[in-house]
């Protein structure tokens, strides 16, 4: 789960890492007097906001009002614009990068780091970037920040407060079930003062119930997908005709690749998950029919999701929401038989096998 | 190497009187898995399938279990690990999704310190037909057989099973690695299990968007694998940054596409189905 | 450093460990107005304060100020009372014991716990206490506090309080840089809440660098060892005649134990530490000299420290503070003749072995 | 059990450009000891009694070396020995002392996971005349010999191997194992390696109040040790519930007293000497 800048930045200050002054703007009346120059940032989860018009440099009292109506409300990148970080203009000597990630070959915590900031950290030749796993059972020490230092060749008074702030960045990586933390910039000022000028903080959202005050809403996903996650399923939205229904996120997936391998437009991919529950169903062609694909292909491969229960759900929900769209069933494993005979009393056919489902759906991917 | 599983392994549940621990320890008694003991605090009066619960994993070890399943609440899966850990354990298999990686990772690194195996989080278990099964994996798509399956993902991989069933090819070891981004054991772990297993004479490797693992297996195969090895690999449609079910199954910044993973594994000579219908017949 | 009752406590407090309501007492005017019965405990570093008359159960407004009366400024157990932590009363249907120590011998931390609390726990039978060593890797996970709920029988209520409690006074233990957290006794109130009705915590002085809100004095100390210690000194009274200034740990115990053989008393213990300078020898002499000797005994072992700076310094001392007593010395190790010579020359004999200089020093006890 | 340094150990020191680091190594350089590099951050370009300085340990690696002094101050001493333990360091000696005991305890689990031996801290090092010498100890008083020495002691060490030189008995091996409560090597472990060593035929051991480490090698001794064992106790006078110097050195709670220890020695077989002079007598 991706946090906004300003969210990021909140963690950073209350854990002892340098951030601008600041404050969030979320109505025109948040913003407050102008004392001195300002960066007014949109804050949205993509990259390149800056070349995108997302991010003003104020350095009027004059020019703050305008800076903050014309990105309010408007949109960046294709996201819409609903918080801005309003902050003091910092003087920028020099741009540097660091970043603790999980690095998932080596399953270890991994520190990232190089004098070159500013950029795409991927952009960087690799001998140009200090790179260190970290022992999880050891963890972080000063010692290796003290290798980062020489690496990066940082001048004393700079090396100080760097390892510093990693000692202070590796804690709020733990602490906060991070999959990613990052500065960049990581900026060194006129003054030579480190500064996190940016904050990316990437939390794993499977530690929330540790994290409550994150509780938060996930800002990459679509209002239909937030809905779905919010009643217990994994839902992906699409772009093409062809609703899923599938159980199990291997077979949900090799469904989609399927379809389209047979030129086929899924328009969502939906895992049932492992459960037994004719509502279950139900509740998934809800919101299945909420994306309006043309046809539904529902592709089961019963185990602990029995196929009988899935071929009840079927007819509950062509009942309740009276759905004109074709559908096209694979049931497979425990009850299959029961399940095709429940399906075929309700007037609806079901395959045996994937591909025959498959190909089926795509035929009548148009809806008829 | 060793298979981490067979017929004198002994199995004990932590979480048994939950819903997943109470039918699964069934299944798996139905399996012919040694189920001996369950574990679920202040419940040690009771019994779930005839199986006898205890307060404690310490207090089971005069059975001399030498495998745990684990299905317990995310929350608490680090407890029940470690717990299993500190008795001694040597597999350690953990059903439940939504673990915390960072408690994985903790996990994980306690274990192999002490050479425990880790198998999951968020995997469906370990099949050995004839022998053992721990886990959730349905019992009658299996059939006896030289075949070893090994697959991030769990009803694919019982698809692919029963297709394997079906067309007649048996298995020798089927396992589930989870579906999370850190797991306890990784493709040239059990690659390595499959080469020295007598029982195993061809395999297949289900893999899926996300990570490097089907890369770097691939190049373990390409260097020290002379069985026949057919791969899937589920995602090629998912577009990137969307976690596609699994917490593991995302492509981030380029990497983990399927593409890759298929360029990697047809380098080292792998067949890489198209449909999971395909695998039986790429063996064949 | 063993801490005050109300020391601890405040950690308990900080750290989410339930402890009764109170305050504390240094002066007259710091008793707050009575509202409800309450307990006034004298705040002393001995156990056994309750039989000595250093605790008061205060059960009506008239009672409270002639308990602060009569305990502030009193002694107890020998130790002069300053402070005063007037508690709510708790209603106690149970007590318990329960505590994480070092154990010196597997080097790890360990768990005690059990039902019977309120005693010492030396006193009570090993069967009835749950002993539980923790791997310093693994660290305390919840599993052992249900181990140690089920040994102890406890009931679920209670258990749920138990462990949570257990969590934090393992993290008190290690935060603080512990010794020993000890909670004797852990109360169960008539209402079935656990509180922590008394609190040791015994802080690793080593650690104070990152604890420098504790760098309090340590009142186990007399007022001359705090002078000593303050100065960089190895120091320990006794009861003795004879003045004791040797190099090292072990051979200054070594010294009062063969002055002790020998039928000696020493009057103190004092390592002169491993650093080579006059200062440090004079200095040393100044803190013998206010412990009034009969007798000063020098016995140095010359390695880091020479014996010709120790000479130096005797001789230094002898003319500045204007000695009396007899000093008895011995030089052995490096520059032990020079050392020897510069002694000779200004009056004092110094032997080359040990013993001779022990049974001297013995001799001349009495100051003669 | 092999022991710990010989002629062939390569010593780093970290903190060489403090007074202690400067002092040591050169002192440890006339011993004859191989000491290969020093560390101290920033100071890369410096040597120290000839001696190469690094910023960290990591550069120092192409040297080979097997041995890491430490002497920096407290608070930095974990910080220092996890990146010596980090870099595949195979025996840590610290010099320093105050050492949080809870630090001391990281590092030793951390060391004994990796099977990393740690010296100290708070001792002063390690001696075997004629081969190697990493610590504080006087140069001058050893003289090579049949008899080991470990102590939990400095300067009564010094005492003690003065003795024993000036009576005619040589050293094998002296070791300090620390003052602190918490030390990497107990008198068991190296009793294992005095045991096993055959320039080894008699052992002192010097204990001191506080801990029951003397007496658990009473009854190590008893059960494995065929070699003459003779001991010191220093704080037989010592008040209970005062330190005496070490951190280690306290009465507590009626444990940890000389009267125990000489019982536990004398019921071993062990004598135990009244004085330190007395020892090469009772050896003799």
């Amino acid at each position: 789960m991706n946090l906004y800048e300003y969210l990021g930045k909140d963690i950073f200050r209350k854990n002892g890492i340098p951030v601008p002054d600041g404050y969030l703007v979320e109505k025109k009346e948040d913003v407050r007097k102008y004392e001195k120059p300002v960066v007014v940032k949109s804050q949205i989860l993509l990259g390149g906001r800056g070349k995108s018009g997302g991010i003003k440099f104020v350095k009027s009292e004059a020019d703050l009002k305008p800076a903050v109506d014309s990105l309010l409300g408007s949109e960046v990148r294709g996201l819409k614009v609903t918080r801005l970080l309003v902050e003091e203009m910092i003087d920028i000597r020099k741009e540097m990068y660091v970043s603790f990630s999980l690095n998932r070959t080596e399953r270890k915590p991994m520190l990232m780091a190089t004098v070159e900031g500013g950029v795409e950290i991927e952009s960087l030749p690799h001998d140009k970037i200090f790179l260190r796993l970290i022992d999880p059972l050891m963890g972080y020490s000063d010692y290796i920040a003290k290798e980062a230092v020489k690496f990066m060749q940082l001048e004393p008074a700079i090396a100080a407060q760097f390892r510093s702030l990693l000692a202070k960045l590796y804690e709020i990586f733990n602490k906060y079930d991070c999959e990613l933390v990052e500065i960049n910039p990581l900026v060194i000022t006129g003054e030579g003062k480190l500064i996190a000028a940016d904050a990316k903080v990437v939390m794993d959202s499977d530690s929330l119930f540790r994290h409550r005050e994150f509780n938060v809403i996930d800002p990459e996903k679509t209002p239909l997908e937030l809905e779905a996650n919010g009643r217990g399923y994994s839902f992906v939205e699409l772009q093409g005709d062809i609703g899923v229904i599938a159980n199990g996120a291997g077979l949900t997936m090799a469904t989609l690749d399927a379809l389209t391998l047979h030129k086929g437009k899924p328009r969502n991919f939906l895992d049932l998950g492992g459960t037994d529950s004719v509502d279950i169903v139900i509740d998934a062609f809800d919101l299945v029919l909420k994306a309006n694909p043309k046809t539904i292909l529902v592709n089961i491969f019963g185990g602990v999701t029995k196929c009988d229960t899935v071929a009840n759900g079927i007819v509950e929900a062509k009942k309740k929401y009276g759905i004109k769209q074709p559908i096209v069933v694979r049931l497979s494993g425990i009850h299959e038989e029961e399940g095709r005979e429940i399906l075929k009393k309700n007037g609806v056919d079901a395959f045996s096998d994937m591909m025959s489902a498959i190909e089926t759906a795509v035929k009548r991917e148009g809806g008829n | 190497m060793k298979n981490y599983v067979d017929e004198n392994t002994k199995v004990i549940v932590q979480g048994i009187t939950g819903h997943q621990g109470k039918f699964h320890s069934g299944e798996m008694l139905k399996f012919g898995t040694k189920v001996v003991a369950g574990v679920s605090p202040g419940k040690s009066s009771e019994k779930v399938n005839g199986v006898q619960i205890f307060d404690t994993v310490a207090d089971t070890m005069h059975l001399n279990p030498t495998a745990s399943m684990i299905s317990v609440p995310a929350p608490y899966v680090k407890d029940a690990a470690f717990e299993a850990i500190d008795a001694g354990i040597e597999l350690i298999y953990v059903l439940t999704e939504h673990v915390p990686f960072h408690d994985t990772m903790d996990i994980l690194y306690e274990a192999s310190r002490k050479g425990i195996t880790l198998l999951g989080p968020n995997g469906p278990g370990i099949t050995r037909p004839g022998k053992c099964k721990i886990g959730i994996m349905p019992n009658h798509i299996f059939k006896d057989g030289d075949v070893a399956v090994a697959s991030r993902s769990g009803t694919l991989t019982y698809e692919i099973v029963g297709a394997l069933t079906k067309a007649g090819f048996g298995q020798s070891t089927v396992i589930g690695l989870g579906g999370d981004p850190v797991v306890g054991l990784t493709f040239i772990d059990v690659l390595k299990v499959f080469n020295d297993d007598p029982n195993t004479r061809k395999i297949v490797l289900v893999g899926e968007i996300g990570g490097i693992n089907e890369e770097m297996a691939a190049d373990y195969i390409r260097k020290n694998v002379k069985k026949k090895v057919v791969a899937y690999i589920a995602g090629r449609s998912a577009p990137p940054g969307k976690r596609m079910g699994h917490a593991g199954a995302i492509i981030e910044k380029g990497s983990g596409t399927a593409e890759s993973k298929i360029k990697a594994f047809n380098a080292a000579g792998v067949h890489v189905a198209d449909f999971p219908a395909d695998i039986p017949g790429l063996l064949g």
